[in-house]
């Protein structure tokens, strides 16, 4: 006996539904597993990774604090990937529109500069973010260069640059010298939106972002054109679509996107600009718009599910005292689910009897 | 030992995990697979790797033992990616997070152990050669084993008929089953090998490097070894060219950094990666036209039917 | 009962297994558990990021009923200020920050005590005269380690000098071995260290050079190459504090311990001549007595002038820890702007 | 059944035999209980439209697939074939109809991985330069295959095929890319193999070239058998019929008289390939009068996808006057530029070219209808007028499709093919250019197709079809010329065009372009 895959005819749409649900289901049978052989109660353990972070407005607002910018920057990297872009940067285009970004806030501060501040740095941290992804752009229209390996290089050096900076020429003056800006003025400070927790006005600009995104790739012509680029090159171009022009449009919004999104996190989050200020958020992004299905409602879901699985994981290293790298585990045998279940949706599995060899 | 020999020394050993890693990927990817997961399995070796040579006190059942755990999480990959035509990018991402957790579990009952590093060769009259001899003859098992790696795979794939069936498997998938390959099992074949050798490669690290164990160790080098490979156009001649030359900046800035040119030091670290890039663009330009070479079928998924 | 034991988080930067930094804080969180018992139930969570998990993470840790919260990098300050005032009857001890609140102290270790001693060892222990340094990223920190380290040697050895290499990482056991090779390949034979792991360790080993061990006692590693190590001892701290909160005594501070307070301590002086252990242990004795200060005035900075003096006799607490200068007999180019 | 097969035939046993063989997926029926007799010594013809499960049927034999029920006896003997290789192993051979070769391999190493490897690769390297030699089917062993023509490819396959000295050889479609000289060549070929004994089965659409070669026919019909013939007692009408199971009307000659007033104006058009193997264009001029099909002839290979692109816009030229439509000077304007001015195209590729595979039609329709502004307002895409047009397309073309708005991929040869043009002749395109419009299009669709673009011209639109295929573009051109080697020659009156004059042609014979080298490298002699 054996397995194999059947291609079906259309997607199935019930199995688009059912599969995250049965993932999880999964999931949860295999962590059960885990759990009960580290002698710990699986029950509370998935309460605590799933269900309690659900139950409180403080770590709610979190989950949205932290999937936001993983949405926003899987945004834009889906754009690439549905048109065969594979900018793997995302993590430098990220850090350098929090320099850029910071740019702005770091001269103006303490000149007690108006209210103009936070819009200029999102839009600086916008260029900053399309400055560094035109790199692998346009090396690879000009040069034919890969822009797997380029734009994968370019995070190390963004990362470097970012060093340089707050170490040097952008360090707190009045500061003992850390390497770190002085903290960000009010005026340049994404707003809250709340009394307490760190729910920001970011995280409106994410929701509005998939909006956009879901209408434009459904519905403009802008979006047909990433989707046949991507699908078919040959007939896109037949289209008159030009493939050179989308590798330099798609590199520009999702660089735009991740350099938005890690100002905002300077300016919103965190506050200051310093070395880590991204937890590999530009590569988790990368498994949300997969996770996601290259489409911006799926994005949106999985960002905020992959963002559940952190903070569950948080709670369940203080409550459960379990390892840090347990919840990666389980994050990755997740991840394997859900792909796996995702799989259904184009292909039945069947089992066939093996043919006997002829000999 | 003068400066030049151990600065080329210093190079050879830099270079070896990412060229052990990146010529299993090499591999994966002419048989048409995408395995960004490079980073898990190589973390996976070094636990597994430290653990087995902790435990035997064997360098070379340590060794194993890193291969061994680098196909074991391939296999992941391949049952997913291959048996349910799993996207190949979400899943090596995938193993490269259950490759960290899983080496930070099995690593953490062996942080702060010590093992013997892989001895090196030494061969009487040869190894004392000047220049030369420490260069060819004083090196770990580790070190050889790269370089015939390398020539075994250029072999293979140029000179061997499996290694053509590899090659047509990447280049079509549907003309190769067409023709009746096992286009399937070749390409589980051709991930477990790169599985194992990533595990070697994160294996290399704590059993000759640094002989000792810390999760995340491998700090990134999986990354660059699948850069590498991009930068090899898939040839084994180049990839030893380019983890060399990777290698070759990486230490030499650091020699540039101890020689006090002044130079701000996050330029200097950012070298490899940019000597890297400006390579690649010299390369690519020079090809020009003819433009990329990679796999045809790379990336892609195959379901035959039957 | 659950309700009048203390509970004590932690928030650290790397995995705990790290050897390094973060291995010394749960260290000292294990002496805790171990002296304290069920006095105290504690909680850490690791590899926490410096931007934006952090104040999250504290967060949490306050309001699962943590009464007491470590954070253990720098890179925690602004969080750490920002969640004390949201929870203004919890306790927090941030380690080598500046910034203090009614509930918020700091805490840190004047390494470059130990970093003296190592100095004046390696000035000795020499015969190239030409001393290695590896470090991590160009904080004050790791400066006033430099400067420390010259100015011991200095004392020994008027003439020594010292290779530097920034790797720019706390933590890759791959590179600092390289930078370990480099400096020895260039005629470097006493190394020290300012990175988490024992790989520099290791390399002396093999190069049959010196070295000093970090964070720990490495000596496992370098059984014939350790000459010393500095060791962060954090745990007699840890269980000052928890044994205050316990008794309604804590008050925040600003604590800046030494080898006198222990806690930085120094492994044994292994690996050298007796009369060079003897001088070791004479310049240990004068530190802990307060006869020594390494930064003691005038110190002269690299261009020949002479640094100014804030603290008297000696540089100033504010100009030990925001250092941002190297002495005279440095010839590298300073990292950073001024 | 055997009293309609030949005579010949009667007195021995079959080698192969497929009885019963039905093969479902899922619940649709590719082949529904098919039996065939295969004869050494004979060709035996294939036959059915798109779609009618001839390759399925074939690939079965092959032991690439498996059959839901049935059996087949290899000499009396119930075998089972486990896969190709196995099927190898007893001397079966195929040349599948989409060509199953590797781009970046050389031809050597192509055949190679056709056999199974018991000779050392210098020894399959030496017997390969022999039997390529022996069936005059020339082939430069060290080249990769991108960089050959189609004809050049489908001789690979079938050398590939003859290496291995088979018993029973299958041929899926091999001469839909032929030319006429080509064809010959490989019907020479096809004849001395089945004097050599060996079995034979031929899948074509071609009905001649049928009734020329085979011994025997057998026809398919949605996955049944209706029936087996002699073909050479049956005219292409009567096998047509029993494929359609209807009658397939006459294609009707145009009506309309050419206008004096040339639509599509080619000047002097060069061009270097975008890919350092393509073809150069050199000096092409031509005039393509309103109400009037122009055609194309040539060897596939001979700088037709470049003068497609170049008349396109995929490529643009630096010269606007090198292209001009309608009296607007366009060579340097894009694709879109030029379809918003009334031109519109159909490439030779089906999927991937013409069309996006994993694409809805309505999808499909936006491609070359966006340029037509009606689909998209202010850059969003008008969905209720895409499907509008697929409708249109549907009913007028006659396109037969599972639901309103499939996937492109999920629909046969012919019907995709009967979408695209219809797709394009719907707009009322002033100049249309198409390539190859009914490659592998069975005949029913072909008719249809052939049609619409003669009534297109007939309402005063300028066709120029570029086609491999001599008859169809005797059936429906004006004028013809013919391209050899990125020149092309003047046209001629079709009426005076005959297939000889054509073939010289296409082998460059025309005194100004050609010397008698390129000639024979043309035709691959
Ligand atoms: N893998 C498959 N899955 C589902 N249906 C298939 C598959 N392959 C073929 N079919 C169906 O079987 C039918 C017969 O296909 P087949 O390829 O045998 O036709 P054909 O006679 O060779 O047509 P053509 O003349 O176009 O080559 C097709 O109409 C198609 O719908
Ligand atoms: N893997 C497959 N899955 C589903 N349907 C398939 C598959 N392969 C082929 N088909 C179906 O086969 C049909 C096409 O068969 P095939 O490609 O053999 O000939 P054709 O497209 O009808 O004509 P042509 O001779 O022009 O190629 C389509 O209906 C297509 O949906
Ligand atoms: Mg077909
Ligand atoms: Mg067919």
């Amino acid at each position: 006996m054996q397995l194999v895959l059947e291609k079906r005819a259309e997607r199935s749409t019930f199995i688009a539904l059912a599969s995250p649900v049965l993932a999880i289901a999964l999931t949860l049978v295999t962590m059960s597993i885990f759990f009960l052989m580290l002698g710990k109660n699986p029950v509370t353990a998935l309460y605590v990774y799933f269900i309690e972070p659900l139950t409180d407005s403080y770590t709610l607002m979190e989950i949205a604090v932290k999937a936001s910018p993983l949405i926003m920057i899987a945004i834009g990297l889906s754009l690439c990937y549905l048109a065969n872009v594979w900018n793997i940067g995302a993590e430098g285009q990220f850090l350098m529109g929090a320099v850029c970004g910071s740019y702005l806030a770091v001269v103006t501060n303490g000149t007690g500069a108006g209210p103009w501040v936070l819009p200029a740095m999102l839009v600086m941290g916008a260029f900053g973010g399309t400055l560094w992804a035109m790199i692998p752009a346009l090396c690879k229209t000009r040069f034919g260069a890969n822009e797997i390996l380029t734009s994968l290089m370019l995070v190390y050096v963004a990362d470097l640059i970012l060093d340089y900076l707050v170490r040097g020429p952008w360090r707190d003056p009045k500061g003992p010298n850390f390497p770190t800006t002085a903290s960000f003025d009010p005026v340049a400070t994404v707003p809250t939106l709340m009394e307490f927790g760190r729910l920001h006005a970011g995280v409106l600009l994410t929701a509005l972002l998939v909006v956009v995104a879901a209408i434009m790739l459904s519905r403009t012509i802008k979006g047909f054109e990433i989707r046949v680029v991507g699908a078919a090159p040959r007939a896109a171009r037949f289209a008159g679509f030009s493939s050179e022009k989308l590798v330099i449009f798609t590199f520009a919004v999702s660089g735009a996107l991740a350099g938005l999104a890690g100002i905002i996190e300077v300016a919103g989050p965190v506050g200051v600009l310093q070395p880590g200020i991204s937890p590999g958020y530009g590569f988790t992004a990368i498994i949300v718009a997969f996770l996601g299905r290259l489409n911006p409602v799926g994005i949106l879901v999985a960002g905020l599910f992959l963002a559940l699985t952190f903070i569950g994981g948080e709670g369940a290293q203080i409550s459960m005292k379990v390892p840090l790298d347990l919840t990666k585990v389980f994050q990755g045998i997740l991840l394997f689910y859900v792909l796996a279940c995702d799989s259904l949706i184009l292909y039945r599995i069947r089992l066939v009897a093996a043919k006997p060899k002829a000999a | 030992m003068g400066l030049v020999e151990a600065i080329v020394i210093s190079i050879i050993a830099a270079s070896t995990p990412l060229l052990l890693a990146a010529a299993g990927e090499l591999i994966v990817e002419r048989a048409g697979v995408l395995n960004l997961g490079v980073e898990g399995m190589m973390i996976m070796g070094a636990a597994c790797g430290f653990a087995g040579a902790y435990l035997t006190g064997s360098t070379f059942v340590g060794a194993l033992f890193g291969v061994a755990a680098g196909m074991a999480l391939s296999f992941v990959f391949a049952v997913l990616t291959l048996g349910l035509a799993v996207n190949q990018v979400a899943a090596g991402l995938a193993l490269t997070i259950l490759g960290i957790g899983l080496s930070g579990l099995i690593g953490a009952g062996f942080v702060g152990e010590k093992i013997v590093p892989a001895p090196q060769l030494s061969i009487p009259v040869l190894t004392g050669i000047p220049f030369i001899g420490r260069i060819l003859f004083g090196q770990n098992a580790f070190i050889y084993f790269s370089i015939a790696l390398v020539i075994g795979i250029w072999w293979f794939l140029y000179r061997t008929r499996a290694g053509l069936i590899l090659r047509a498997v990447g280049d079509s998938h549907t003309s190769a089953h067409a023709l009746g390959y096992p286009v399937l099992k070749i390409r589980l074949l051709a991930v477990l090998f790169g599985g194992g050798c990533a595990g070697l490669a994160g294996a290399f690290l704590p059993l000759a490097y640094t002989p000792f164990f810390i999760p995340g160790m491998t700090a990134g080098r999986g990354w660059i070894a699948l850069a590498l490979v991009v930068f090899s156009s898939w040839l084994p001649g180049r990839l030893v060219a380019g983890a060399y030359l990777f290698g070759a900046v990486s230490i030499l800035q650091l020699h540039a950094q101890a020689f006090g040119l002044g130079i701000p030091s996050q330029l200097m670290t950012a070298l490899p990666y940019l000597a890297t890039v400006m390579v690649l663009v010299i390369i690519s330009r020079a090809r020009g036209a003819a433009g990329s070479v990679a796999p045809a079928s790379l990336g892609t998924v195959f379901v035959p039917d039957r | 009962t659950a309700a009048d034991k203390l509970k004590v988080g932690f928030i650290y930067l790397g995995p705990v297994g790290d050897l390094g930094w973060t291995y010394m804080h749960e260290v000292a969180r294990q002496m805790m558990v171990k002296e304290l018992g069920d006095k105290v139930e504690t909680t850490y969570l690791e590899n926490v990021n410096e931007g934006p998990d952090s104040e999250r993470s504290i967060v949490q840790l306050a309001r699962t009923g943590h009464d007491l919260i470590f954070t253990t990098s720098f890179g925690y300050m602004d969080p750490t200020v920002k969640v004390a005032k949201q929870f203004p009857k919890l306790k927090f001890e941030h380690a080598t920050g500046y910034k203090r609140a009614e509930n918020l102290g700091t805490y840190s270790g004047r390494f470059y005590e130990g970093r003296y001693i190592q100095g004046v060892i390696a000035g000795k222990m020499s015969k190239t005269g030409t001393l290695g340094y590896i470090g991590s990223f160009p904080i004050p920190e790791v400066i006033s380690g430099i400067n420390a380290t010259i100015l011991g040697a200095q004392s020994v050895n008027p003439n020594i000098k010292v290779k530097i290499i920034w790797v720019n990482t706390w933590f890759d056991p791959g590179k600092e071995a390289d930078a370990a090779k480099a400096l020895a390949d260039q005629g470097v034979d006493v190394l020290m260290q300012h990175t988490d792991s024992p790989a520099a360790m290791q390399v002396a080993a093999q190069r049959g050079i010196y070295a000093f061990g970090q964070d720990s006692d490495m000596i496992k590693f370098g059984p014939k190459t350790q000459l010393t190590s500095i060791i962060n001892n954090w745990g007699p701290y840890y269980v000052k504090q928890a044994k205050a909160a316990l008794a309604g005594t804590w008050k925040a501070e600003d604590t800046w311990d030494g080898l006198k307070e222990k806690m930085v301590l120094m492994a044994p002086y292994t690996n050298m001549p007796d009369d060079v252990k003897a001088l070791a242990e004479k310049t240990e004795a004068a530190i802990v007595a307060g006869e020594l200060h390494p930064f003691k005035c005038p110190v002269i900075g690299q261009d020949g002038k002479e640094v100014e003096c804030k603290g008297g006799k000696n540089l100033d607490p504010g100009q030990i820890l925001g250092m941002n200068f190297y002495v005279k007999g440095i010839d590298d180019k300073f990292p950073g702007g001024k | 059944m055997s009293d309609q097969g030949p005579v010949s035939s009667a007195a021995r046993a079959p080698l192969l035999q497929a009885i019963g063989i039905t093969k479902l997926y899922g619940s649709f029926r590719a082949n529904d209980d098919v039996s065939i007799d295969l004869y050494p010594g004979e060709i035996h013809a294939l036959l059915g439209e798109n779609g009618a499960g001839k390759s399925t049927l074939v690939k079965t034999m092959y032991g690439l697939i498996q059959p839901s029920a049935g059996e087949l006896r290899w000499l009396g003997e119930t075998i089972e074939l486990s896969g190709p290789s196995d099927a190898r192993a007893r001397g079966i051979a195929m040349v599948f109809q989409h060509f199953s070769l590797f781009d970046n391999l050389t031809v050597a190493e192509n055949v190679a991985l056709g056999l199974d490897g018991s000779e050392t690769f210098a020894a399959m390297s030496a017997r390969l330069a022999q039997v390529s030699r022996d069936y005059g089917l020339p082939l430069d062993l060290k080249r990769e295959v991108w960089r050959l023509s189609v004809g050049e490819r489908q001789r690979i396959e079938i050398v590939r095929a003859l290496m291995q000295n088979p018993k029973l050889l299958i041929l899926d479609e091999p001469t839909a890319v032929l030319t006429p000289q080509e064809a010959d060549q490989l019907f020479t070929v096809l004849e001395r193999l089945r004097g050599e004994g060996r079995a034979l089965l031929y899948i074509s659409h071609k009905l001649d070239e049928v009734k020329r070669l085979c011994d025997t026919a057998t026809i398919l019909r949605g996955g049944k058998k209706v029936a087996t013939c002699n073909p050479r007692s049956e005219t292409a009408a009567s096998m047509a019929r029993m494929m359609v199971g209807a009658e397939i009307g006459e294609v009707r000659a145009s009506t309309a008289r050419a206008t004096t007033v040339p639509r599509l104006l080619i000047r002097d058009l060069s061009m270097a390939p975008d890919d350092p193997h393509g073809t150069y264009l050199r000096n092409i001029s031509l005039e393509v009068f309103g109400g009037e099909i122009l055609g194309i002839a040539g060897v596939a290979g001979n700088g037709q996808d470049e003068l497609f692109a170049a008349l396109s816009g995929e490529r643009v030229s630096k010269h606007e006057d090198n292209v001009i439509i309608d009296g607007r000077a366009t060579g340097n304007l894009s694709v879109t530029q030029r379809r918003k001015l009334g031109a519109a195209f159909v490439p030779e590729e089906r999927l991937g070219h013409g069309t996006a595979p994993r694409m809805k039609l309505s999808e499909n329709a936006l491609l070359t209808g966006h340029a037509a502004s009606h689909m998209v307002n202010h850059g969003f895409i008008d969905r209720p007028a895409t499907l509008k047009a697929v409708d249109n397309t549907t009913k007028t073309f006659d396109v037969r499709k599972a639901k309103r708005d499939p996937e492109a991929a999920s629909l046969s040869g012919g019907n995709l093919q009967k979408f695209i043009v219809g797709r394009e002749i719907l707009r009322e395109p002033g100049v249309l250019v198409v390539s190859q419009p009914t490659w592998g299009v069975d005949a029913g669709a072909a008719a249809v197709i052939r049609q619409a673009l003669i009534d297109l011209s007939s309402r005063g639109s300028a066709v120029l079809v570029i086609s491999q295929d001599l008859d169809e573009l005797a059936e429906i051109s004006d004028r013809i010329a013919v391209m050899f080697h990125g020149t092309l020659s003047e046209p001629v009156v079709a009426a005076d065009a005959t297939r000889e004059k054509l073939g010289l042609l296409m082998g460059g014979a025309s005194p100004e372009t050609a010397s008698v080298e390129e000639v024979s490298h043309a035709v691959g002699a």
